[in-house]
């Protein structure tokens, strides 16, 4: 789960790391008053969930309160990347010395946490890893152990820092390292990481995704989650308990499993297709579940044709039949559906539905002639 | 031959009074495997199809023997689950729990360096040796004893190509499935390394998907190690980045970790890399064929 | 460092373990004011850092604040082990329903924490072990991992522990191991550990010693120290930052290093003498250092000869002659004083103190000939 | 040959520029060790006697090769310097230091079951082995080099008897100051084994002390495994039941702890006991004698 920059720079707070004051603004009025409340130089920086919102002219600097409500004004409503911009992030100013990266995710290799740092600051860490790895510090750190003070070390002086931005940074670091642990974060990133003239570091930006799967343990983060923000069809995957991803494309994807779902979106586009979403239904033949999963696949106006596809494993292929039926008969989905059943019990699956199908069910025996009827029937679908 | 599991397995399932363990010992029991014992804490004494229960793990292992476990636990309580079984020599874990908190994956992994074990999952199908033990939750109908080794990031998939080798006739020795999430205890190397060990197993398949890049580390090792034949199909073509495909770790964040740089690591290996799922038993019958 | 029961449960309280109330009494007045305070039943403790106070008489239970009373003017000034009874603890009654053994130590062998548990509580963990080991559950954690909850399990259920108590018992060990390792303690035990009749589990009893390589890290504990309860020579000792202990004999003596003087005791009781104390000057020849060792040593009244055993390693034998007789220029020792130099420049220091010695010092070649020479003179002393 | 050090060793200085560090660096280098770094954060590229100083052992690693530590850095401190030794692949780590927190011990201790590496210590004199490496703070002068292995876990103790030995003509391979504090790195166990290896040692010297059972584990190892003769002698039979003797870990707490129950463990696995400490070296001489 993603947070906000100024969610993660609250979390960031509550461990000790120092950012400027900022204030939450959802109306141009709003960001004025914040100005004023800090006068001199302020940001206004829109609050989304992806990045390169800087590029995107989500982010402006401005000397007074009337300058902040005119760039709230351009911000707010903004689309960046598909993301509508509803907040804006206005804080104070700072005499910045110097810019900085931070960074600690989860290695999926070394099966440990990865500290990145480098003197380079607001850039792109990949260009800064790819153009001049010798400003980029990296530090395993042993998830048993926790992070140890002489690695604090290793990345200060391995960056050449010095004085008060060297001991700054390695407060920050290991305040960051706890509160990367407590909230069972994946990603805890800084960037840039400012060293005032007057000494102080501070983070200038915060990104922060904690694991999905340790939400049950942070009550307060997960509340975080705003639903709004979300997709409105993957909120309501979501709470069906559907792993959903929504696409570009007309083939509407239904299966059971994410490797077998993601390699039918791969040969529907081998068929010359485009998939609209991603949707796995899970294990199970629970009719309900189908057809909701059914429901909120087709609730995207773009879908010219479904293709679901099952394996039948645990579940058995007359089972599935059988569920998928009961779920066509409760939803009034006029589209185009093709069937793929294959696995355990696939071709008694195959007999009850083509006994029993309405018209607009379509079965097939592979994988690939399934995709293939699918896109076919889009491209119909589009005429 | 077969690796991890076979007929001198000794099982053991943790959590075997919850709806997934009950309905997954009934089937493993059905497989033939050799279940000696289950772990619910609290319902020690107890039976189920048979089976003692036990609260604790050091009572099943001294018990019964048990020398494989499989876990059917909560996410929360899985680190627990998996340490407890590490504590008493276990020497292959298959934890088939999903969601399982990666800090937790990562002391439990990190851990395991001291121990002389294998843990396969968490999020994983299990390990399935047709016709000596079926430790997961594979279909078992669909395999067939033979010389074809399988390792896989997934589920589902896996079934559908195991399906397709058994109908081309082409039985295997023994399926993993190594699991969906971002930090696991087996990577495809470690199983892949023992397929080559494995003096039955003859061809290796490799299922990977997007994210991460545990499929090219497993590329260079094949290239470098390996003598058997190994083909591979990675899922996620056209997966857009920064989304999460339904396995935690299935997600694009890099170029790396999509499929077409695993796909073309994968070739510049010399593994023969399929496009789409259906071309794999093909290209093992292909490399079986030449290497015979 | 050994804190007094009342201290121990403080600091058991503080991670959530419970006890009864209890108030510390320093005269009878006050013992009878914390028995009225209490109502009905309550046990008057004598509070000293020594076992068996038990068997001694230290513990009184009683039913009315003028038997309290009483019970606390027949315990306070108590001598128990060469311990003078100066407080007691006045603690509330409880309904016991059975007692229990809990205690965490460090294990030398296995290099981690070791918990031991047994449902014989009140009695000695060591009889148990020896005579009904089945009661005996022992856990050994791995330090990085922590405690985790199926250990906590293994010793619930090993010990047949059931409903309530087993949950108390559970929680109260999972509290236990982490004051265990937040206070860097060496043992933490706490016997009887009991099961109230309702259903409580409470510490009856804690015995908690500190590492004393860790007291700078725990301010508060280390300000626990009683300066009046310790020996006045050893206390002396520790101020002088001298390795001190004192023993029942009438030879004095002093080496450099501990495992030296160690042996020089084995020696002197080898030939027939009786040591009076261990004290290890370390390294160096430090005349002041050296001085205060022997003010210290002769302080203790016993003493008829003293033993100075010296092997010159790093710090030659020629510094430590005139670091001796420098010392011995300032105090006004007239005990004979038996000194054995040898390693490094040995006879150059010899030679030194065969010049100048003051008439009561002696010089020996060999461990054995300066212990005999030692005891032979402490026996003349004895006269 | 000698165990642990040599003239291999490429030995690095942590906390070079404190007073220890400083005079025993000094003291090493008179000894002839190859001391090719020193570590002091905030003093890198400054020198010592001409020896470069570093910021981290990985700068001096890196710069130098050094394959052994000695450790000088306060006791608070030392966990942490043990940690970034081992991480950069030392061999051998010695920490002199006293006074380290035995909670810091253990996480030491335990972490250093992933690692290919020996500790001493802490609080300990080192290792020295004559003629070739002083890794120690003990007096070089007293040594010469032979075929008598000693490992103790005091330090003037150890110079007596080495003294006692180097005046019979009995010269030393290496002696090896294990530690005087409860958890330590290395056991009697793992040098016995060493000395027992090393084709240069003839008979070993084993001097212990009042607290724990490590000399009783040593007997059991002795007795099942040596084949060279060990000559002992335990420190403390006058010591009191729980009082500290200087040393942290020489304490009696327990009859197994004792100087008489340990000799006498000893005395059972066919060690010679001395039962005071002149008596070593005439025990040594009659062990080689017979052993000849």
């Amino acid at each position: 789960m993603d947070l906000y920059e100024y969610q993660g720079k609250e979390l960031l707070r509550q461990f000790g790391i120092e950012t400027l004051e900022g204030t939450v603004a959802e109306s141009p009025e709003e960001a004025k008053k914040a100005a004023e409340q800090f006068g001199g130089t302020v940001a206004v920086k829109a609050q989304v969930l992806t990045g390169g919102r800087g590029k995107a002219g989500g982010i402006k600097v401005v000397q007074e309160p009337a300058d902040a409500e005119e760039a709230a004004r351009q911000i707010l409503g903004m689309d960046i990347k598909g993301h509508e911009v509803r907040q804006v992030l206005v804080e104070a100013g700072a005499a910045i010395a110097s810019e900085m990266y931070l960074s600690i995710t989860v290695d999926r290799a070394e099966k440990k946490p990865l500290i990145l740092f480098s003197t380079e600051g607001g850039v792109d860490i990949e260009e800064v890893a790819e153009n001049k790895p010798e400003a980029l510090v990296k530090i395993y750190v042993d998830p048993l152990l926790g992070l140890l003070p002489y690695e604090v070390r290793e990345l200060t002086f391995g960056a050449g820092l010095e004085g008060d931005v060297a001991k700054g940074v390695g407060k920050t670091l290991q305040n960051l390292y706890t509160a990367f642990t407590e909230s069972d974060a994946s990603l805890v990133e800084i960037n840039p990481l400012v060293a005032t003239e007057d000494g102080r570091v501070l983070a200038l930006d915060a990104k922060v995704t904690v694991d999905n799967s340790s939400l049950f343990r942070h009550q307060n983060i997960a509340e975080l989650h705003d639903v709004e923000a979300a997709d409105p069809e993957e909120q309501r995957a979501l709470e069906a308990g559907l792993q959903y991803v929504k696409l570009d494309g007309d083939v509407g994807i239904l299966g059971n499993g994410a490797g077998l779902v993601m390699s039918t979106l791969d040969v529907v586009a081998n068929a010359g297709g485009e998939p609209a979403n991603f949707c796995d239904v899970g294990g199970g033949a629970d009719a309900e579940k189908i057809s909701e999963a059914l429901d909120i696949v087709t609730s995207n106006k773009q879908v010219k044709s479904v293709l679901f596809n099952i394996f039948g494993g645990i579940t058995r292929g007359d089972e599935v039949a059988r569920g998928l039926l009961s779920a066509l008969e409760r939803s009034e989905i006029t589209l185009p559906i093709v069937v793929r059943l294959d696995g355990t019990n696939a071709e008694e699956g195959r007999q009850i539905l083509s006994e029993n199908t309405p018209e607009n069910v379509y079965t097939e025996e592979t994988m690939l002639e399934a995709a293939e009827r699918a896109v076919e029937l889009a491209h119909n679908g589009r005429g | 031959m077969a690796i991890l599991v076979d007929n001198e397995t000794r099982l053991v399932v943790q959590g075997i009074t919850g709806r997934e363990g009950k309905f997954h010992t009934g089937r493993m029991l059905e497989s033939g495997t050799n279940v000696v014992a289950g772990v619910t804490p609290g319902k020690g004494g107890q039976e189920y199809e048979g089976i003692p229960i036990f609260n604790t793990m050091e009572e099943a292992v001294k018990e019964t023997g048990a020398n494989a476990s499989v876990i059917f636990v909560p996410a929360a309580l899985c680190a627990d689950a998996i340490f407890e079984a590490l504590d008493f020599d276990i020497s292959t874990v298959c934890c088939i729990t999903e969601g399982v908190p990666v800090h937790d994956m990562m002391k439990v992994t990190n851990h395991m360096r001291i121990k002389d074990a294998t843990l396969i999952g968490p999020n994983c199908p299990g390990v399935l040796s047709p016709g000596k033990a079926n430790v997961s939750i594979m279909p078992d109908s669909i395999f067939t004893p033979g010389n074809v080794g399988v390792v896989s990031r997934s589920g589902t998939l896996t079934y559908q190509i195991v399906n397709e080798l058994t109908q081309r006739g082409l039985g295997q020795t023994t399926a993993v499935g190594i699991g969906g999430d971002p930090i696991i205890g087996t990577d495809f190397i470690e199983i892949l390394k023992q397929f080559e060990e494995d003096p039955e197993t003859e061809c290796a398949v490799m299922l990977g998907e997007i994210g991460g890049n545990a499929e090219q580390n497993a590329a260079e090792y094949v290239q470098s190690e390996m003598t058997k034949p190994v083909v591979a199909y990675i899922a996620g073509f056209t997966a857009p980045e920064g989304k999460t495909m339904g396995h935690a770790g299935a997600i694009v964040s890099g170029g790396e970790s999509t499929a077409e740089a695993k796909s073309e690591a994968l070739r510049r290996a010399g593994i023969r890399a399929a496009t789409n799922p259906s071309e794999v038993a093909e290209l093992v019958a292909e490399a079986l064929n030449e290497s015979s």
